[in-house]
């Protein structure tokens, strides 16, 4: 399987350790991604409210090039994923949007047509290498984890459109029943994190995000698809719990995270140092639960 | 492109896109009136020799307009016609006309607005061809 | 027929339709160019040519001038064709020497520009094909004085009844083991809340007792040929397992027998045994067997609780499905509507929550006959308080754009019946827009506000279990704006009624095609025509009746069921109808017997027929052909036509729209 | 900004008739198709914190009132989480509208200086680098009164500790070309 890849601004900055996960999990499948050469910003939350042009221009400048590279284009982040494929949509049903559009790519000596095929990494791990193929890869079952799988706002209304229920999704509860995990339900598991607002409004974004720990309840962590809400879950539970006078520390892990943990990959590999929230706690609690699972109790700690 | 009002006739099945006509009609959804509708009962009813004549008589497009497939009042008239227009354009493209002049559709009771949709769309589509080549010869 | 050509003499009409097609088309100069063209013997245009002033100018005209051609340009055939063609008809003309030119759905109404110069092309084209229209001799065949009903609700049941009355023996059809439909599942019945049993239940006795209603319970129809006046439907009658003619509906067997199955008429709230009838008034009160739960079926022999225990041996595992031919003169259409699945819209939780049900779930939680006697009780929960969600699926082009028409009255209903059961219990009523448009809707409206019913404007988001505060705990939360404040709203309740949209049956395309029936966009079957022809269909002889047509209340149901029987006895008490003259028709002359005529109509009108002196040639059963052309653009000789259709007329109608001789 | 027309243009883009949405299309109406059942506002996890909700929001934009729209400063709050547009029964594009009702506040005198100063930031930083640069972003950002930056100082330290954000800002190779790309939208749509 090859796929051009999207790594996209906070994958490869503010959540690196998204980045470093998806590609060590993602060999490990044998899936191959080539980074997109001189990619762009996806213009992220923001290109919106500037300009309604550049927040199609940006992300289909990246569509043009995917286009030339006759491949498609699989990204990670799901705000990244929702802007191109909001661009793919805009273009393809408006003439005078996609006119304008290739007016600006022009500037940059590209053309989109809308031939490039939109992945998102969940559909591609789901449906192109399939869960059998997996389960197959799984060294330490997730037996001793409550997982709250966190599917995100743009994901459901955007990603799950393409190949899941959008308005009750359940791909990522089926991803994490294959890692073994004991996947936890919570009512705002579609709700949206916040995005910029934790940091532009900071009392609303800070509600938002303690709302959303707080549904999670008494999950050992949470699982996110996209950087930003992993940023959001990760960098603000001190400001939450203010907000709601309690305490969070809920470790907030990205899915090919606790992928690589389920299949035995090296923490450094998936990047787990730098998750702001610590998660060895986690590796405590998967050793006791293969301990449970396979009587004899002698599952290795973490490293 | 130099004010060309391209001529289109049209043939639809009395039951399904001359009622979509007409539902287009009651609806006031308005489009061009570069097309003159004939009806006739079934689309499985039009002879080729209605289509040939058409272009003779200088029509830059023909449209022939049925129920959706599996909904024939006639059961199955409409594929008839389909079979038909596959072989009819082999033929019409032996005599040198583009195969955007035959236009095959299948337009239901309740699609007025696909009707008016398909006007549109055709008229636009032979601005861009230009007129039928028979044009000339048949108004000269 | 020998007709001189220079003697004819054409008639054309230009409408106004008011200034429905003056208002765009200029009829004066339409009128003018029409006058120009030979064998136009007078044009004329009038205000309204259907009316009776505009009738008398044709007659007249036909009478003093002697035409014998009439052309109409006016609005669509298919609206006033039968009109002109009784007008031409009473003015001594033959029906078929009429041809109508549709100006004003395909021209004024759809054109700014340019619809004068259409009209004009238009009306000359009808000329043209007017010119070679020849008198037609349309047959008349007798009608079998029967009808098919279709669906055994309070539509089929109200329709059969009176033409059953009326004398005429009527064959109603009815897929489920009883008749009685979704009415016999409703408890009491807006806005006069009488109890839906009280005045359902004496009509299903009436159907079973009336000597002109043969009544198929568990039967479905599986083939319709033939043409109005003459169907032959099919029916195939399921295997009861209970012989009707011996069983006296004791219940001794649904008492022993010891399985136990979902019942299908409580939504799912009850139980009902392996042998059963849906609900104690079920018509016939005979039993069937389910064959996916019956042990003595699944395990060939063992159990048989009910062999042993019914004294009239009724029960007859023997039994095979049995297939039926009847013939009728016409069909009703009543097969009624689905209630949508509301658990599409995950968001609300149904099928997620116990405590979230449907409109029909809580109709039968109030019937006395129903899962808890009439108690609204859930999970052994009497609710203290209810939100009643309403246009659930209605009114939301991502389900269903249409309104239902319905749940805003069956909501208040709902409030009543809360308020009156239990005591002290709070209802909120979730809506967007109270529809109350029947009569003595607005006063049930009026009523329920002075019961202390909430109503709160807002389509909710949300029906969540997620407690944000201590009155939330335990509660099912709904979500919503309260839009008359501007305020997001959480409202912490008990129990949750859904009004799902009432939709086509999931198989309206199949029973559509079977009785070559069009549909609307929304997915119900098609009316003829939405004012004049309400139950009447594209098919003649069938007609549709109740929701199968469309959302609809009790009386607007019962209303189109009493249309249908009157519509149908008006056909089949003529006696005999009218084929359409415009058939196929063979020249001997040309025909070389190929027989390819024979293969390709699916009628079966064409037959080869030879006297032995010579080569077969291709004859056509008038009463079987449907004039569909097939034939005759296959016939490699040409040797078949179409009346009315003819060659030389479509091509005369081309040739003088494109203005060019061909 | 100009008038209402030129700066809503796009800000939706209507459908063929006879189009249905489906899911996967979430390319949505022009906001006169609105009925105001509220589901949009129902569904928003930022409506309690603005003066109107979303559903009020389209409601001016029917009766014309752009400006008091624009005042009240909606827009700002919107996540763009489209969970309003997916759901919305009349299939209205809310989401777009209210970017739309973002662009135009941010060009108005009353914009939080805060926001407006957040959003060049972003545009400025991606504008030179192509891609997003955190430590440019928030300096620009805080540039008038660098005292608070202890807002984020917490966070901020501890992306660079764990290596997750660098002083130094991203190379790509069609920085100049992505510019020029902002300044032609600017001059497109009229913009300073």
């Amino acid at each position: 399987m090859k796929y051009a890849y999207y790594p996209g601004c906070s994958a490869s900055g503010t959540s690196k350790e998204c980045e470093e996960s998806l590609q060590a999990t993602m060999r490990h499948l044998g899936v191959e991604l080539t980074q997109l050469e001189d990619w762009n910003c996806c213009g992220a939350a923001m290109a919106t409210g500037v300009s309604y042009l550049l927040s199609l221009a940006l992300p289909a400048r990246n569509l043009a090039l995917a286009e030339r590279a006759e491949s498609d284009l699989v990204t990670g982040c799901s705000r990244c994923y929702m802007n191109l494929i909001r661009a793919v949509h805009y273009t393809e049903n408006n003439a005078s949007v996609r006119e304008k559009v290739n007016v600006l790519l022009a500037e940059t000596g590209v053309q989109y047509s809308g031939k490039a095929r939109l992945r998102h990494i969940l559909d591609v791990i789901i449906n192109d290498v399939g869960l059998d193929a997996v389960a197959e890869k799984v060294k330490r079952p997730l037996g001793g984890l409550r997982v709250a799988p966190y599917y995100g706002c743009c994901q459901g209304m955007w990603t799950y459109a393409q190949f899941d229920s959008v308005e009750d999704p359940h791909c990522f509860d089926e991803l994490l029943g294959t890692l073994g995990a004991q996947v936890v339900d919570y009512p705002l598991k579609t709700a949206c994190c916040g995005g910029t607002l934790s940091m532009s409004k900071r009392s609303v974004g800070a509600k938002l995000i303690g709302d959303l720990l707080a549904a999670a309840g008494d999950a050992d962590c949470i699982v996110t698809a996209c950087p930003l809400c992993m940023f959001n879950l990760n960098s603000f539970q001190k400001e939450a719990g203010r907000a709601r006078s309690t305490h969070f520390d809920i470790p907030i892990l990205f899915l090919t995270q606790i992928m690589g943990m389920a299949f035995g990959l090296p923490e450094k590999a998936l990047g787990l140092q730098r998750n702001t929230v610590p998660v060895d706690s986690l590796y405590r609690k998967m050793a006791v639960g293969a301990a449970v699972s396979s009587g004899a109790g002698s599952a290795s700690g973490p490293g | 492109m130099n004010g060309f009002e391209p001529q289109i006739v049209a043939f639809t099945c009395n039951w399904c896109s001359y009622a979509a006509a007409d539902l287009a009609g009651t609806s006031r959804i308005h489009y061009p009136s570069n097309v003159r509708i004939i009806r006739v009962m079934c689309s499985g009813m039009i002879d080729p020799i209605y289509v040939l004549r058409s272009f003779e008589a200088g029509f830059d497009g023909v449209l022939l307009a049925g129920c959706h497939i599996g909904d024939c009042h006639y059961i199955s008239g409409n594929k008839r016609a389909e079979e038909r227009t596959a072989k009819l354009r082999r033929l019409l493209h032996i005599l040198g006309l583009e195969d955007e002049r035959l236009k095959l559709e299948w337009i239901s009771a309740a699609e007025g607005g696909r009707f008016a949709e398909t006007i549109k769309g055709y008229v636009d589509q032979l601005k861009q061809l230009g007129p039928s080549p028979f044009r000339k010869e048949a108004t000269a | 027929m020998a007709e001189d050509k220079n003697d004819v003499k054409i008639g054309v009409y230009v409408c106004h339709c008011g200034s429905n097609i003056a208002g765009t088309v200029d009829v004066e100069q339409v009128t003018a160019s029409a006058q120009e063209r030979g064998s136009v013997a007078v044009a004329r245009n009038y205000k309204f040519m259907c009316s009776e002033p505009g009738q008398a100018l044709i007659k007249q005209d036909i009478e003093e001038l002697g035409l014998n051609r009439v052309v109409v340009a006016a609005c669509s055939p298919r609206m006033h064709e039968p009109t002109f063609r009784r007008v031409v008809e009473e003015g001594g003309l033959n029906p078929y020497q009429l041809h109508i030119c549709n100006i004003r759905e395909q021209c004024s109404w759809v054109h700014k520009d340019g619809a004068t110069d259409k009209a004009e092309a238009l009306i000359s084209a009808a000329i043209s094909r007017a010119y070679y229209l020849e008198p037609l001799e349309s047959r008349e065949v007798p009608v079998a004085p029967a009808v098919l009903v279709v669906g055994g609700g309070i539509a089929g049941i109200q329709a059969a009844l009176k033409v059953a009355d009326a004398g005429r023996k009527v064959y109603l059809v009815e897929r489920e083991p009883s008749i009685g439909g979704h009415m016999s599942q409703i408890d009491k019945t807006f806005p006069t809340l009488d109890c839906s049993a009280c005045i359902l239940t004496p009509r299903m006795a009436a159907v079973k007792s009336h000597p002109n209603i043969e009544l198929m319970t568990y039967s479905e129809v599986v083939d319709v040929q033939g043409y109005v006046g003459n169907f032959k439907a099919t029916i195939r009658r399921k295997p009861r397992y209970v012989d009707e003619s011996l069983c006296t509906g004791c219940g001794i067997c649904q008492e022993k027998c010891p399985w136990k199955a979902e019942s299908e008429f409580d939504c799912g709230l009850g139980q009902r045994k392996a042998i059963y009838t849906p609900f104690p008034q079920a018509v016939p009160n005979v039993p069937v067997i389910d064959p996916e739960h019956c042990v003595y079926i699944l395990k060939d022999g063992k159990c048989g609780a009910c062999l042993k225990f019914c004294e009239r041996g009724a029960v007859d595992f023997s039994q095979t499905e049995k297939i039926v031919d009847v013939e009728v003169g016409a069909i009703i259409m009543a097969t009624g509507y689905d209630l949508m699945d509301p658990s599409e819209i995950a968001r609300l939780g149904y099928g997620k929550f116990p405590n979230v049900i449907t409109s029909l779930q809580f109709e039968r939680l109030c019937n006395a006959t129903g899962p808890t006697g009439g108690h609204i009780v859930l999970n052994g929960q009497e609710p203290k308080s209810v939100g009643i969600i309403h246009c659930v699926g209605s009114r939301d082009r991502k389900y269903h754009s249409y309104c239902s028409r319905v749940c805003c009255m069956y909501a208040l209903k709902f409030a009543h019946l809360i308020k009156e059961k239990i005591e002290d219990a709070s209802v909120y009523q979730f809506y967007i827009d109270m529809r109350c448009y029947g009569k003595g809707f607005e006063e049930f409206f009026q009523r329920e506000g002075s019961e202390g019913v909430t109503f709160i404007r807002g389509k909710p988001a949300q029906v969540t279990d997620l407690a944000l505060s201590e009155e939330e705990q335990g509660k099912l939360v709904v979500v919503c704006e309260n839009t008359l404040m501007g305020r997001q709203l959480r409202v912490p309740v008990d129990m949750v009624v859904l009004c799902p949209a009432m939709e086509a049956r999931s198989d309206a395309r199949d029973v559509a095609r079977l009785f070559n029936l069009t549909q609307s966009a929304d997915g119900f079957l098609q009316e003829r025509h939405a004012k004049l022809e309400p139950v009447a269909t594209a098919n003649d002889g069938v007609f549709v009746i109740g929701c199968a047509q469309g959302p609809k209340d009790i009386p607007d149901t019962v209303a189109q069921a009493l249309a249908g029987a009157a519509e149908t006895l008006s056909l089949i008490d003529r006696g005999s109808v009218e084929l359409q003259a415009a058939t196929a028709t063979v020249d001997e002359t040309l025909c070389q017997g190929c027989g390819r005529c024979e293969e390709i109509c699916v009628f079966h009108a064409p037959t080869l027929s030879s006297d032995g002196t010579m080569i077969p040639v291709s004859s056509i059963n008038e009463a079987l052909c449907k004039g569909c052309g097939v034939c005759a653009v296959t016939c490699p000789t040409g040797a078949i036509s179409i009346r009315h259709f003819t060659r030389q007329q479509i091509l005369a109608e081309l040739e003088a729209l494109s203005g060019v001789p061909v | 900004m100009g008038a209402q027309p030129k700066t809503l243009e796009g800000a939706w883009t209507p459908q063929a008739p006879g189009h249905t949405p489906s899911s996967t299309d979430l390319v949505g109406n022009d906001f006169s198709l609105c009925y105001q059942c509220g589901l949009c506002t129902g569904s928003c996890r930022t409506a309690y914190a603005m003066k109107y909700t979303p559903r009020q929001v389209m409601n001016l934009l029917q009766l014309g009132l752009v400006k008091e729209a624009v005042a009240s400063g909606a827009g700002l709050l919107c996540t763009a989480c489209y969970s309003c547009t997916f759901r919305c029964p009349r299939g209205v594009a809310v989401t777009d509208l209210m970017a739309a009702i973002q662009r135009l506040s941010l060009a108005e005198k009353h914009a939080d200086p805060h926001i407006r100063r957040w959003y060049q930031a972003f545009t400025d930083t991606v504008a030179r680098h192509g891609r997003f640069h955190e430590v440019e972003f928030l300096v620009r950002y805080y540039a008038p009164n660098p005292f608070r930056l202890r807002e984020q100082v917490s966070v901020g330290l501890t992306l660079l500790r764990k290596g997750k954000i660098t002083l130094r800002p991203p190379k790509m190779r069609s920085q100049k070309a992505i510019a020029a790309m902002f300044r032609k939208a600017a001059q497109i749509e009229g913009r300073p």
